[in-house]
């Protein structure tokens, strides 16, 4: 007969709540490992693309953004996520070669139109710098690259100088090389 | 035990000559092209005298470079050993032509509609080419050649026609424009067929039958697909199924992307099995690659894999419940409970809930939390009181036998000719299960049984169901006890570029037997990836299935069979 | 006593000219009655979410009105007023239009005979009944038995497969249950020797539930068919049929024949107490004597109702060709024994 | 009390439509109806007749009455049906198998 | 000519309430009968068929014949109705020919 | 308040009943009518059947095995009809006796046996089967 339908639908209404949860209001608890939105670091961030090239849906694209480390990020660009298209698979985390871009525990990313689910680097930004750090590591970033320059410059000159010792050593070879 | 190699000198003494090539890849793996003319004959011996009376799938490769046609007829036993025979024929590219083994199994339909639609590739004797998946306009251009360009952008509105048909129902066509067809995406001449619609309408006889449309947007189908069901009063004479609705060409789209963004797509195909097919796909990856992937690895594997079992079968008998008994029907509230405590436990670990994209080639992608094994104990503890209490409260309603025992029986002949796989092939007392058939990862070393039922009705189904969550808490837990410390990722290079060559790996996945064949040329981009998925089968096998049922029963039937449209489009 | 002030112009006034007063009386009893049932079925509409939340493990409404989301019946009202009211091409539309007035009229004519509790005024029960018939559970049994021509008009208007096999279900299941339901009520009435509802509650010094315990079962399975509720919700089996005869129902007619489900289980809940738990009778409470009678009555139907949707999230459903099995096969010889039962009884006490 | 004349008019008006629809119809469904109006107006002057004079034997025979006229419904449909099922019409003007 | 009734009477509310009862009654019956028999549809036949039964029901009441209209109600509109409105669906071709024709 | 209520003819507040339920349905729709937005399309106004247009009318010959039931339906239907009068007279004195039984429960017994052969041979032919 169906009497045990009847005991087990009495057991659970008088047993509490445990699972459902009023969402807004009160979220589960997420592990460690959860894949939400990114988070970059944009003082180790270098710019290098490694997470473009392995994103499977196209979703990240570097754009220019000026509170990073331009110490170690030359041109200055950053990833901005699409998360209309993101799916969330890690792909980039697994492949970001400094670790600077990782995966949060926040997951609520609704916005109003699609421009709202397309995040930049100021979003999802931790360790900005304010605006006196960054003109001055722009500062320091420029007299970098002038230095580096000019060393460049002096190891060009250098070079070009011993290219032409060695032209004049040995010719065959040096052309081979170029 | 027979082996591959017995089979292979079966076949060559039995077929002198028509054996051109074979490969003997292991003692379960058969691989071999055969003469094109003697094909149906070598499968009729195959099936006959060898046992060989699983028709597991059929896979066309497009071989642009050699300007041929490649179909491989996947073959495998119930049970009576597990050499899986893989038998390669070759065709021309200009004029393709195979000859069909649906009179040998009667399965082989769909997967023989699904190459034709794709490849173009005609099947001979093949009662009813019809496309299966592709929409009427697109079917000509095939898609899965290698040389295909694209279909025409149909996105662009302005170029919408609506047609209004004589029924007072609007209808869309979009008519390619010139660039289009001087680019090649519009196909030049298209095969002529009745249309589903058209078919159905020639079999209405009396007055009094109607078809009536289950879907594609019903209360009882899981996913888009449209089910059609002739009746008479409430009893079904014949079902129609048509899927294809939700296609997402995964397929195509894995051919384009490098090996490791294909482990993503792959969780897509059905998300209730991600891990699954994550496994089957990469396991298919390191089988080219020849890597063993570490012993820890393979145990988080294991476990994570026998969780996201336990998911899906609760997922899938709380479903059933509610389409026999509503929505309001407690226990599959109480299902979907149990279930989501399942799923934080694997989230806790791959840090996704359902799309986990977690397994890679030669290992896995982070090591398990801390706490983890506390955890999943106390979660798989009260999944197996509730489920315990589930199959108690099944056997003693009344009410739920009178509604289940004895709906939808398949026979185990039946069952096995009409190529199910999974709970459904075991409840019809069939024990075929490829963690037995073909084991890998660690399930040899793992004591666990393989769960059957002899009715095959749709009670028996869900009692298997209930049944294999108990039995996959039992393997999780051993798991836990024996999980070795050690390495999580056998080194892999960054670029995967498998070796040349063709592999075919098979997975319990929780609705069957998923099975991934796999061709590399070396690059870091595989040349083909054919998908035998579970569901795809047991859908073919539904409106036999059908037939003389209630218009209530199929709902009860369908609904035991656990079908994902997702992995059947995929 | 300032009461009988007031009441006795009244009763000379009714004594005088019965027709005006029948028209007044009628008419405010209607209008009173009208609010209740549709204020009751909204109480019930909430209590079934509630109680099925809880038994399901969740909170059910819990966001309009405070915690307990008293008011989500008046949000979805406001919904269901400002929506469309479409009406499908293919529809045959009077017909489609008809169906919810006519459902609404049968609750209205159910409810116009059934007692609403009672008062106990000064030691003597009044019972709340706006008209007083003679024989009131055959008129509530007839008027039951529209529903079925209800069901089949918005099956047929709607032109639609799903709608008329909803349709067929529907008038195969209660035209099933009718008979043994009737059956009931005429052992009922063999005992309290009496057709109105009035004299049989009266008549209960034993419930009939004692008396009749297989009559309860049958007229319970019997009022849960003809209510269409799980197990017997054939005729909507959304996982089947959609929503049966009210698949193309939009909008506030949707919302009309809805209700009409939900008025019909109220009343079919006080019918069920009346017939077989002696409707208003129990121990008089004191200090509120007044309010006892109708203190018991509404606690009986709140338990009844309560049950109800107690079946609901336990059972699953049965199909179509089980419950007209189930209704020729067992229910109606049963209440033929039970009909000899309550005869056996009925001499033997008189 | 309402005269009684005007009940025999309103059942003879029913009497006389229900009459005039059995001749003009050829649908037997529509005949059937028609029958049913003319078993209604019957009734309605039994029970007026028995109200004027007060006696309940007019109630009873309109009560035999309804009761045969739902097996004479049951029994003349299911006829149609049967009709229907071997001619493919219930056009009585085209059932002309009845005719002797 | 002799009126067979007394005029005075319709100075009396009481006698015009029954009489507007009866009035109701009777234009319902009458004109329902005529639309069952005029109407081409012949399911919309049937429904004012069963409105009009249910006004004839109505009438028992109103004559004191209350269970003589319940058991119309009950017979007529419930079972009869039913068979009605089965019998049409049973024969297609009536319906089809009826409201499309 | 019910021995009041007695006094008056019920037919003329049921009827007053019969107004309030039909006014309260119509009511509602015109409010409707006046309040919510009204803009048909020609999609709209589809019969819904599964996303997909239909194949024929839903207005077709239905299975004759329906109006079996609705036949076993009416004859029980006039059995109910003819045992609620007889619950009044059942137990009266003046009813003659047969065998020391009254003549009005024998015959009624008769009766009822007489239909419940009826239902078995109902029940016998499947004509009380699902189609």
């Amino acid at each position: 007969m169906v009497v045990k339908n009847f005991q087990l639908t009495l057991k659970h209404a008088i047993h509490g709540i445990e699972v459902t949860r009023l969402y807004p209001e009160v979220l589960m608890d997420l592990p460690a490992a959860e894949r939400g939105i990114h988070q970059l670091d944009v003082r180790t961030c270098i710019g290098c693309g490694a997470c473009v090239r392995i994103c499977p849906n196209d979703c990240i694209e570097m754009v220019t953004y000026k509170y990073g480390n331009p110490l170690k990020n030359k041109k200055m660009k950053f990833p901005q996520i699409d998360y209309g298209r993101c799916m969330f698979c890690g792909l980039c985390v697994d492949d970001c070669p400094t670790e600077c871009l990782t995966m949060t525990k926040d997951f609520q990313i609704a916005g109003w139109n699609r421009d709202d689910i397309i995040l930049g680097p100021d979003d999802i930004a931790v360790g900005k710098y304010s605006d006196e750090e960054a003109a001055k590591l722009a500062e320091e970033a420029r007299i970098a690259a002038e230095e580096k320059k000019k060393k460049k410059a002096a190891a060009a000159k250098a070079k070009k100088a011993k290219a032409e010792a060695a032209k004049k050593g040995d010719e065959g070879s040096g052309e081979k090389k170029e | 035990m027979t082996t591959a190699n017995d089979v292979l000198s079966a076949l060559q003494s039995a077929f002198p000559g028509a054996i051109q090539e074979f490969r003997v890849e292991a003692d379960n793996r058969l691989w071999a092209t055969v003469d094109p003319n003697k094909i149906v004959e070598i499968c009729e011996f195959l099936r006959d005298e060898q046992d060989f009376d699983h028709y597991s799938g059929a896979a066309g490769v497009d071989k642009i470079d050699e300007a041929l046609f490649e179909v491989t007829e996947i073959l495998a036993s119930h049970g009576a050993h597990p050499v899986v025979a893989l038998l390669k024929v070759k065709t021309p590219r200009d004029a393709p032509s195979v000859k069909s083994l649906t009179d040998l199994f009667w399965n082989a339909n769909w997967y023989e509609r699904e190459i034709w639609e794709m490849f173009g590739i005609n099947f001979e004797d093949h009662p009813g080419l019809y496309p299966l998946l592709l929409v009427d306009e697109l079917v000509g251009s095939w898609p899965w050649r290698k040389d295909f360009k694209g279909y025409p952008d149909y996105n662009t509105n302005e170029r919408v026609l609506e047609i209004i048909n004589p029924d007072g129902y609007a209808e869309y066509k979009i008519s390619p424009t010139e660039a289009e067809i001087e680019a090649g995406t519009v196909p030049e001449t298209r095969p002529e067929y009745p249309t589903f619609r058209e078919r159905e309408i020639m079999e209405l006889e009396t007055e009094s039958e109607m078809i009536l449309h289950l879907g594609p947007q019903h209360a009882i189908v899981p996913g888009p697909f449209m089910l059609d069901l002739k009746v008479d009063g409430e009893r079904v004479k014949k079902a129609y199924l048509d899927v294809g609705y939700i296609h997402k060409g995964i397929e195509k789209i894995l051919e384009n992307r490098t090996y490791i963004q294909g482990i993503p797509i792959t969780d897509r195909m059905c998300y209730l099995a991600a891990l699954s097919n994550n496994e089957a796909f990469c396991g298919a990856i390191e089988r080219l690659m020849e890597i063993e992937v570490p012993e820890r690895a393979q145990y988080i594997r294991v476990i994570l894999e026998e969780l996201s079992r336990i998911q899906s079968h609760l997922l899938g008998t709380g479903e059933f419940l509610s389409l026999i008994g509503g929505v309001t029907y407690s226990p599959f509230q109480w299902m979907i409970i149990d279930r989501e405590e399942t799923v934080s436990c694997i989230e806790s670990v791959t840090g996704a809930r359902i799309t986990h994209s977690f397994i890679r080639p030669g290992g896995v992608r982070n090591d398990l939390p801390d706490g983890f094994a506390e955890m999943t104990r106390s979660a798989l503890k009260t999944v197996v009181d509730k489920t315990n209490e589930y199959k108690e409260l099944f056997l003693s309603d009344s009410m739920y036998e009178m509604r289940m025992a004895g709906i939808g029986v398949l026979s185990p002949e039946e069952a096995r000719r009409l190529g199910v796989s999974g709970p459904p092939l075991r409840a019809s007392d069939t024990p075929y299960d490829m963690r037995r058939e073909d084991p890998i990862l660690v399930y040899p070393d793992l004591d666990f049984d393989v769960i059957s039922r002899k009715e095959g009705d749709s009670k028996a189904r869900v009692e298997v169901r209930l049944d294999e969550i108990i039995e996959s808490c039992h393997i999780v837990e051993q798991c836990l006890d024996q999980i070795p410390g050690g390495p999580i990722q056998e080194k892999v290079p960054k670029k995967i570029k498998p070796n040349p060559g063709e592999a075919y790996y098979r997975v319990e996945d929780p609705r069957g037997e998923m099975g991934i064949f796999l061709v590399s040329d070396g690059t870091d981009k595989p040349v083909k990836v054919k998908v035998r998925g579970p569901v795809f089968a047991y859908f073919q096998a539904l409106p036999p299935l059908l037939e003389g049922a209630y218009v209530a029963d199929v709902v009860a039937i369908a609904g035991s069979m656990d079908a994902c449209t997702s992995e059947v489009d995929r | 006593m300032v009461l009988s002030t007031i009441v006795e112009p009244i009763t000379d006034f009714v004594a005088q000219e019965p027709k005006i007063a029948g028209l007044i009386i009628g008419l405010i009893a209607a209008a009173i009655i009208s609010s209740v049932t549709n204020v009751g079925a909204m109480g019930i509409v909430w209590l079934e979410r509630k109680v099925l939340g809880d038994m399901t493990n969740r909170f059910g409404p819990s966001r309009v009105g405070t915690r307990w989301g008293i008011l989500q019946l008046v949000a979805d009202a406001i919904k269901l007023f400002t929506k469309e009211d479409s009406i499908p091409r293919g529809a045959d539309k009077p017909v489609y239009v008809w169906a919810p007035i006519v459902a609404c009229m049968t609750t209205m004519l159910v409810a116009a005979v059934l007692p609403w509790g009672a008062l106990n005024i000064g030691g003597v029960v009044y019972p709340l009944v706006a008209v007083n018939m003679d024989i009131s559970a055959f008129f509530v049994e007839a008027a039951l038995s529209l529903m079925a021509i209800a069901a089949f008009m918005a099956g047929w208007g709607s032109n639609n497969k799903y709608s008329m096999l909803g349709a067929f279900r529907g008038i195969a299941r209660m035209i099933s249950y009718e008979v043994p339901m009737g059956i009931c009520v005429i052992s009922v009435a063999v005992m309290a020797h009496s057709l109105n509802i009035v004299e049989i509650v009266e008549a209960q010094s034993i419930w009939y539930i004692i008396a009749q315990p297989l009559g309860f079962v049958i007229f319970m399975i019997a009022l849960i068919t003809d209510l269409g509720r799980v197990p017997f919700d054939q005729s909507e089996a959304e996982e089947e049929i959609i929503a049966g005869y009210v698949t193309e129902y939009g909008g506030i007619r949707w919302g009309l024949l809805y209700f009409q489900e939900y008025i019909t289980m109220l009343l079919g809940s006080v019918l069920l107490v009346h017939l077989y738990l002696g409707g208003w009778n129990g121990p008089t409470i004191p200090v509120i004597t007044i309010l006892s009678p109708m203190i018991w009555f509404l606690m009986k139907v709140i338990l009844v109702l309560v049950f109800l949707i107690w079946v609901r999230g336990s059972l699953i459903r049965f199909r179509i060709d089980q419950v007209t099995d189930l209704g020729w096969k067992w229910l109606l010889p049963l209440s033929l024994v039970n009909l000899v039962w309550a005869v056996a009884i009925g001499m033997y006490f008189a | 009390m309402v005269p009684l004349v005007l009940y025999v008019l309103l059942a003879s008006t029913m009497f006389v439509v229900g009459l005039y629809g059995l001749m003009t119809q050829r649908n037997g469904i529509k005949l059937m109806m028609c029958v049913e109006l003319l078993l209604n107006s019957a009734n309605i002057n039994l029970v007026a007749f028995s109200a004027y004079l007060p006696n309940v034997d007019g109630q009873v025979f309109a009560l035999f009455s309804i009761a045969l006229a739902a097996a004479e419904a049951g029994v003349g449909f299911a006829i149609l049906i049967l009709l229907y099922r071997l001619y493919g019409t219930i056009e009585l003007d085209n059932i002309n198998a009845l005719r002797w | 000519m002799e009126l067979p009734m007394d005029i005075t009477q319709f100075y009396d509310i009481r006698f015009l309430i029954e009489l507007g009862v009866f009035a109701l009654f009777a234009v319902i019956i009458i004109g329902l009968s005529i639309l069952t028999v005029y109407s081409r549809n012949i399911v919309h036949s049937a429904f004012y068929l069963l409105g009009s039964f249910a006004a004839v029901a109505g009438l028992y009441v109103s004559l004191n014949a209350t269970f003589v209209g319940v058991a119309q109600v009950l017979v007529y509109i419930g079972a009869v109705g039913v068979l009605i409105l089965f019998a049409i669906m049973l024969t297609r071709r009536t319906i089809m020919e009826e409201s499309h024709g | 308040m019910s021995s009041e209520m007695m006094a008056v003819d019920y037919y003329i507040p049921l009827i007053m009943f019969l107004i309030v339920g039909a006014l309260t349905p119509i009511g509602a729709m015109a409010v409707v009518k006046i309040i919510s937005p009204l803009k048909p399309t020609f999609r709209k106004g589809a019969t819904y059947e599964g996303g997909i247009s239909p194949i024929r009318d839903a207005l077709i010959q239905y299975n004759v095995q329906y109006y079996l039931i609705a036949i076993a339906f009416v004859i029980f239907d006039v059995e109910v009809l003819f045992l609620y009068p007889w619950i009044y007279i059942y137990t009266s004195e003046v009813i003659p006796t047969l065998g020391g039984v009254s003549i009005a429960i024998l015959g009624m017994a008769t009766f009822i046996i007489v239909l419940l052969i009826g239902l078995l041979y109902d029940i016998k032919k499947e004509a009380l089967r699902w189609v």
